[in-house]
């Protein structure tokens, strides 16, 4: 497990400031740039006059001591090792082939100015831990005074929630008072039938249509519906060759009698029924 | 300012005379009565406290410097505490404005209140085909939307309610007159066709003047919010 | 106890001079003030107050008159409350919360987030040199004190994190520019990586107005996986 660098979010254990020269262990550092930082430290010297050759040359023995001893190092170590291998061969050799992009100083710079901020972040978060803290070193009010609340309500409705109130209920009290349907009132073709039938008895002589049916007719208002089932039920007795039925002219008088000779249809169409 | 600047100066003089005899154990016992949860007996406060420190000296003293202040050292059941002065329970209290939606029931009697008025109590029932609770008509009053107008000339004298301006606006309305007929009512499918033939809807007014079947209210007519409010019983 | 006797005569000569001078305003705001548990605005404090008060002169007499006391009058994040006096913490230890642990990681996170803010968690990670697992902020997003506040408007849309109201009262800041350090850190140009030092740097600011390279947050960004998500709320 000692091979193992220590996940950063785990409490690390406090490094002692004046670490002995080079003990190799990676466990407590959070990855690469804290183990610079912590080598860093070791020259002591201003950060600011650090010398990342030197750096370069701890970090790579570092490394090479810990793959001696077989340790598991993190990828991301490696690859710093690598830069750091780079960035050395580039501080010796400043001209050779003069690449694009960065010169070897800035990238020591960069790197010189990404451990010093580590560093101011470190020492602000210290700075930071060691304020006094709430419920810690300073207290509020332990037990403060319920601040009660008057609640004034505010009413509100909207014109629809009115109008489909009152719409609602005058509706609902009209139909529960008055609008009881009334039995509409007609004459079914059945009734009619049996009407007919009962009146023109076996009578065989004309009369007019009108005059049977003003027996039926006691109300006004069952006008149209006796005349419109009686005359429909005539024609249907006609077709079946139980009346006979005459008109002399449009809208003239309407005849009625019974046939003579039932069973016989004069009509081709009755008989085809 | 002059005024406060001076008063300024005076209170630090003040201060300073009072830091030069302030002992500390003043100090710390109205840190742990500021910070603690709850009320705290003398016996705790004098466990927490430097040895030889007189407690009820202490207590005293801080008890007469914070009396004439907002928030005075009380004794609550033996146990010792800051609570803000008496006088002040006033500041203690936050308005709020609490949105309330009305019940079914009272809108109901608004809208016929609305239409039929001037309307009594029983003429409200006999339309709406139900007895009203009494909480419906406090909630109406108290909208602002709904008064008493003046008084029916029936056997019983009933109270009459009409609507106000309050309700006039808050529904939008330039003017009562404004609230839909019977047609409109049907134009807009909140009345159906299926009504008899003698139902009608009236032309709603709010003019304040009396009708011929009324009387003024009386002095004593209007102490309706004065008594308990009965809660709402209907729903 | 003599001289127990004697200077209380004297605090009571003071409190009578006191007494006479001390402004009725003075008794309603520490009356106020002591109430609450929560840090006070000006606004809110003003709105309680007689009008023509000079609240900003009453409050600084107020804070004055409880310097020296076991209990102060504090400004935090421009809100005004009382707490006890910083030298008393070794008296108050009954009432200390067990504080929660943080470990290195997460502290150091936190002052990235204080003193950077708004930052994303790949800038974290570029100053700390090391990814960041998602238990540290978590644990930071748990604290109250970090809050997501935007998204960075570059690919990816990263979310932008800067601290809550809460940060700034659990350290007692005034404000956040009152962070320990911070001039140190902004004159050397640590504050922005990505300009040479010397340069003009941003100061973090918790002000919860976007800047011009943030995004709002948008619906579910804040869920952060905790709780599965709750399905269409709508019924």
């Amino acid at each position: 497990m000692t091979a193992e660098i220590i996940p950063f979010e785990q409490t690390a254990p406090e490094r002692a400031s004046d670490e002995p020269s080079l003990v190799v262990d990676v466990e407590g550092f959070e990855g690469p740039l804290d183990l610079l930082l912590t080598l860093a430290r070791q020259q002591k010297v201003d950060l600011a006059k650090i010398s990342i050759l030197a750096l370069a040359d701890q970090y790579l023995v570092f490394i090479e001591e810990a793959r001696k001893l077989r340790l598991e190092l993190a990828a991301d170590y490696l690859v710093m090792a690598a830069w750091l291998a780079y960035l050395k061969s580039r501080l010796l050799l400043p001209d050779l082939n003069a690449p694009e992009g960065q010169s070897a100083e800035d990238m020591a710079t960069a790197l010189a100015f990404r451990l010093k901020r580590l560093e101011a972040f470190r020492d602000v978060a210290a700075k930071l831990m060691d304020r006094p803290q709430l419920q810690r070193d300073i207290f509020d009010r332990g037990d403060p005074e319920p601040i009660a609340q008057i609640k004034h309500p505010q009413w509100s409705a909207t014109l629809y929630d009115l109008l489909s109130a009152y719409a609602v209920q005058r509706q609902k009290q009209a139909a529960g008072t008055r609008v009881r349907f009334e039995q509409r009132k007609v004459w079914s073709l059945a009734e009619a039938r049996g009407a007919l039938e009962r009146l023109m008895g076996a009578s065989t002589d004309w009369g007019r249509f009108d005059e049977f049916l003003i027996a039926y007719v006691v109300e006004p208002s069952m006008v149209a519906t006796v005349t419109a089932s009686s005359f429909a039920s005539a024609l249907e007795m006609v077709r079946e060759g139980v009346l006979e039925l005459q008109q002399h002219a449009a809208f003239a008088p309407l005849y009625i009698r019974k046939r003579s000779d039932p069973g016989q249809s004069p009509t081709p169409g009755a008989a085809a029924q | 300012m002059a005024s406060l600047a001076q008063k300024r100066m005076i209170q630090n003089e003040d201060l300073q005379s009072e830091q030069n005899v302030r002992p500390e154990e003043m100090r710390l016992l109205e840190a742990m009565l500021f910070a603690s949860k709850e009320p705290l007996d003398e016996k705790t406060l004098s466990a927490r406290l430097p040895q030889g420190v007189d407690l009820r000296a202490t207590l005293d003293m801080l008890k007469t410097e914070y009396a004439p202040r907002g928030v005075n050292l009380v004794k609550i059941n033996g146990k010792w505490t800051f609570r803000t002065a008496g006088d002040l329970s006033w500041l203690l209290t936050k308005e709020a404005v609490q949105p309330r939606k009305l019940s079914r029931a009272a809108i109901e009697t608004l809208a016929v209140v609305a239409y039929h008025q001037p309307v009594t109590r029983a003429e409200i029932e006999d339309i709406r085909g139900v007895t009203m609770s009494k909480g419906t008509l406090d909630v109406l009053l108290e909208t602002g939307w709904v008064r008493p107008r003046g008084r029916r000339k029936v056997p019983g004298r009933p109270i009459t309610y009409g609507t106000t301006e309050d309700f006039v606006s808050h529904f939008g309305l330039e003017q009562l007159s404004d609230l839909p007929g019977l047609e409109e009512l049907k134009g807009s499918g909140m009345l159906d066709g299926r009504l008899p033939p003698n139902f009608s809807v009236p032309i709603p007014s709010d003019d304040p003047a009396l009708r011929e079947d009324e009387d003024p209210l009386e002095p004593g007519d209007l102490d309706f919010g004065l008594a308990p409010r009965a809660e709402s019983t209907e729903e």
